[in-house]
Order: structure tokens, then sequence, then C-alpha cells
């Protein structure tokens, strides 16, 4: 133990020789531990022995023994170091009390539980030494300094055929052609043309004539009247005719059933 | 045969790793004073049948893939696409008008044109800008390419079939143009629009 | 000794001018569709005593300078940046471990681990998000990426160093399940672990 202590000791003492300005080297040197679990780590380590055969009472003290020697100096130690200063403090006295006056977990329990995570914590440690020490690339290894890239351009290959553009531009051509509705210049009769006629015919009679009759006879419509679409225009604008004669009382309509002959005849004959 | 001797395999490595090509002063250098004129020319007698080759250009040494190989470096990945119809709207009309300015394939299609659609045209390698009309503006105006009339197999300008041909054919008939936008289905918007 | 054929140079090159490690995959679809796998074996194999290696790093293939080259090539490249020891150990954990959460990480080093040291190595390329821990509070747990591995000259993780020693003697599983297992065992723990 004395030799082990010592060692821990002449750390203390080479971190101590400058007093003026211990406080930041001293806060330095425990920040250059990663925490309580690797200062005691460090400590077992100095017993040169299996991390599976180190003695765990030792162990305690040396650490205790540097937290003190920290704490003597009036320095602010981090608080997890003091906790585990005070877990450790705890777990040796339970160890040296007889085993029947052991508490549950027993002491063996816990300080074999601390022994495994310091060998997790040191395989852990040596892995990383193991792996840092591999032929690292960009330090011992070199990928090629200029490498000239690969690169693929998407280019899309545009399909299109003769008969798609014909129809394209058919489609532009008959899309914008202008639109001309077209009304056809057609013969009519008109009702102003077919009221004078009416009208006149009336006067040359006093029976009742058939509205048909009034339209230009066929043989005497050579040319215009051969029209069927103009004797039907012709037709309706005597019917109107008729109508508004009868309208203004100037002549009389009957129509003996439905879709019969219409007839008409003057008015005021019978009068 | 035995491996490559440490001097070549030295001069190899530091080449391969080198950023810029090197001169032999400076591969020299790097290795000690060694001379790396002979392990230079071995290595390149040596990467000459290969998919890599070691080339010396003005007086540098440098790595480089082998020349026959370069379109495995760039490669064209192709992809076959249908052009949309505004864009084939445009190109007939620039085929049967050119030279055309944008505002005028606008004015015959009855549509606005994206910008995008004349430039797929000439991504295609189909329409060509064929200089600026000299009018307030000076807009650019497009004609097409030989490589127009080689992909549709035409002689020349002259072969594509004129309007009263179009109309023989049923081509202009609007039936056909109402039926074509109800089978397209939207394909463009705009152009469905515009058959309205 | 005839030329090597096509297809090897072509893989040769492609890898050659390639920025970034490759796998078969990729190398085989920039190829057409190629079956690569017999040309990298031919090319490794060939490359092997030569200044240059072809190696394959977490199923990514990538040419390197040969590691007994480094003192001549280590001179002009910038030593990469110094590792905390935190985030040394930090790294060997998650490699060792992984998928790890911090709780874990932090319980092998009985300290707290800064978000920092994660973030260094995660800046470095070397370490990733792999999800979450179906367990309450679903800590991010972290794994090693493929960069990783070709930093570290590594093919897969199996080839960490030391791995399978390390979890036949239990030294990856966590204290408890490790304590239960001496228990367990029913033999005095401390014998139990000197027999090692």
């Amino acid at each position: 133990m004395s030799e082990l202590a010592l060692a821990g000791g002449a750390a203390g003492e080479q971190l101590f020789r400058q007093p003026a300005a211990a406080t930041s080297s001293l806060m330095l040197e425990i920040d250059g531990w990663e925490g309580p679990l690797d200062l005691l780590l460090d400590l077992a380590r100095r017993q040169k022995v299996d991390l599976r055969r180190i003695s765990i009472l030792e162990l305690v003290d040396q650490y205790i023994a540097y937290i003190g020697q920290a704490e003597a100096l009036k320095l602010e130690v981090a608080a997890d170091y003091l906790v585990m200063a005070a877990w450790l403090a705890y777990l040796k006295s339970a160890m040296l009390l007889p085993k029947e006056e052991q508490e549950d977990p027993s002491p063996e329990e816990l300080a074999l539980r601390l022994q495994l995570r310091l060998q997790r914590l040191a395989a852990m440690r040596e892995a990383a030494a193991r792996l840092l020490a591999r032929d690292r690339l960009a330090r011992d290894v070199f990928c090629r300094g200029a490498p000239e890239g690969l690169a693929v351009d998407r280019r899309a290959l545009w399909q299109c055929e003769v008969f798609d553009l014909l129809q394209a531009y058919g489609q532009v051509k008959a899309r914008t052609a202008p639109v001309v509705h077209m009304v056809h210049d057609r013969k009519v009769m008109t009702l102003d043309s077919a009221l004078a006629r009416v009208s006149a015919m009336l006067g040359l009679t006093l029976d009742w004539v058939e509205l048909r009759d009034f339209l230009p006879p066929l043989p005497l419509g050579e040319g215009d009247w051969a029209d069927p679409r103009l004797r039907r225009s012709a037709l309706a604008s005597s019917f109107v005719a008729a109508l508004e004669l009868a309208k203004q009382g100037k002549a009389e309509l009957v129509q003996d059933y439905t879709f019969g002959p219409l007839r008409l005849r003057r008015l005021g004959v019978a009068a | 045969m035995n491996g490559p001797d440490t001097l070549l395999r030295a001069v190899e490595a530091t080449l391969f790793a080198a950023t810029e090509p090197m001169s032999v002063e400076a591969i020299s250098t790097h290795l000690g004073g060694a001379d790396v004129r002979a392990a230079l020319a071995e290595l390149a007698a040596f990467y000459g049948p290969r998919g890599i080759h070691l080339v010396e250009r003005g007086k540098r040494w440098h790595f480089q893939t082998a020349p026959d190989l370069a379109h495995l470096l760039r490669r064209d990945h192709e992809v076959a696409r249908k052009l949309s119809r505004a864009a084939t709207e445009c190109l007939a009309i620039i085929a049967y008008h050119e030279p055309v300015s944008r505002a005028e394939i606008e004015a015959i299609r009855g549509v606005q044109t994206a910008k995008g659609t004349v430039d797929v045209l000439m991504e295609a390698g189909w329409v060509r800008i064929a200089g600026r009309r000299e009018v307030p503006g000076r807009p650019v105006i497009y004609a097409t390419t030989p490589a127009f009339l080689a992909h549709f197999g035409l002689a020349s300008r002259r072969d594509l079939p004129g309007i009263d041909e179009l109309r023989a054919t049923g081509l202009l008939d609007p039936v056909d143009v109402a039926f074509d936008a109800l089978i397209a289905g939207g394909d463009d918007p705009a152009d469905d629009l515009s058959d309205k």
C-alpha cells in the first residue's frame, strides 16, 4: 500500500509545486481526469497488477488520500469526486466490518461492481488507443489527391415524331382560325308585304278564302317562288298578316277543326 | 515476377496522393533525393494497358484515367421523354414560320408560351437562335437546325406539308382538334383553356 | 501478358476517378449494370504488392496508398486534428457497442459526456444517429458510419481491434449483466475473473 500511496502522493506533489498557481493547476489536473472513475482507474493502474486482482481497499485509500490532499489546499473539488470519495469511505468501512454485520448489498458486491466498471472503462480506453494507432486515412494512407470525379448527366432524350409535329401545327391552325358564322341571305316574304298582299286580295272577294290561296300560285311563282323555303316563309307571314287583320277588325278567321284549313274573309260585308 | 521495388511503389503512391501534377524534381525531393526517372518510365509503361495511365504533361507527371474510358467519368444518362404538347406546337410553328420571335409564336399559338418551352427545344438541339428581329426591343428570333431536319427525316423545310395538304389529311379539322383535346386530357392546361 | 480486360479497366478507372468510396452496386450501376465483384477481387489482389491498394471499407471500395509508405507521404499532408480523450473514448464505446445511447456511454465512462463531444464525432462523419431506443424517454442512439470504417482502415466492424476477445470475456456487456453472470456462475467471482 505504501508504495502505491507514494505514487499517488508523488503525482500530487508535482502538482502542488507552485502554490501560487496551484488553484488553476489543480483544477486543471482534476479536469484532466474524465471524472472520478477515470481517476480511480488511473490509481488502480498504479497497483501494477491485473485489474481483476486490484485491491479495492488500497484503491479506496489512495482515492480518499488524493481527494483529501486536494481539499487540504482549500480548493474546490468537483462534487462528483467528493461524492465518490464519500461512497468509497462507506464501502471501506463496510468492508472492514465482520461479514455477519454487513448490509445488503454486501460490500463485496459493491466492490465487484466497481471492479467490473473499471475493467470496462479500461477495455474501452485500450480499444480507443488501438483504434487510433491504426493506419488512418489522411494520416497514414491517402486517397487520390485529385480525383477526376464521376458525374452523371441526366439528359432528356426528347421524343417527337413528324406526325406529332404536323398534328400540332394543324391544331394550332384550326384552333386559331377566325370563327365566322355565315348567315345566308335567304329569300323571305316580309310581314309588311304579306299584309299588303292579303289585304289587297281580301278586297277582291267577299267569300271565305283559304289562307293557302293567298300565296302566289305556283305557275306564277317561276324562279324564286318555286323555292319551298320561301313558300313556307310566305305562309307564315300570311298567317301573321291574317291575325293582324283580324285584330284590326278588317277580317275574320275560322278553322273548323284542329289543323283544319284556315279560312279568311273580309269583315264588314255581313255587317 | 517480384513485387515492385520500394522506390517504384513510393513514386506510385506519391503521384497518386498528389493534388497537382508533379515535376521530376518535386517527386525526387519528396522522396529524399532519389532518382525517379527510371521509376516514372517503368510506371508509365506498366500502366499503359490499364484503366489508369501515368502521363507527363508539360514536364509534370500525374495519373489520369485512360482516355478511352473518359466516357465513364461523365456519363450521359438519357431519359426518353415525350415532348409536351406546348413544345410540339412551338416547334411546329418555328418550323413553318421561321425565323420567328417568341411574341410571334404566341400570336400564332394564341396562348402564352413559357420561356422554358423554347429552351427545351434548344436543349433538344432542334431550335437555335437565328439572330434578332430589327424592330423595337430587338427580339430574339428562332429557327430550326439541321438536327431538326435529321430527326424528322426531312430533306428540307419545304418537305413540310402545306396548309392545304394538312387540310386534306383532316389535320385541320376542328372536330379532330376537339377530340384530341379530349384525349389529351389536360396534358397542357394552357392549351386546354385556349381550346375553349 | 495480355492487358486487363475492358471491364477490369473500367472498374479500375471508375474507382480511380471517384471522389468517394463506392459500393458494388454503385460501381455496377455506373458501368451499365455489369457484375463487378470478380473484377474488384482481381484488382484488389493485383494491387496488393503495389504502392496503391484497392480496399473495401464498410462495403465500399476505394483506392488508397499502401500503409507502409505512410512515412513518405505524411509530411506534406495535414495531420488530422487530434481528438480529445473524451471524444476518442466516446468513439471507441460507440464503435464497440453500437447502437448505444448517451446514457450508456456515460455509464461506461463514469462521467457526463458533453454534447459537443458526440457532435465532434458526427461532424467528422464517423458517427450518426441510428434512431431511438424504444425505452422510456426514447433516447437517441448512435452508431458508426462507413466513413468511420474507411478512416480507420476497417473492412467492417468485425475488424475492430480485439472485438472478439472483448465480446468473449464479456467486457462489452453492461456491468449488471456481467455481475449477474458471475453470480449465476456460482463460483467465487474473483476466481472466475482470474481464470482469464
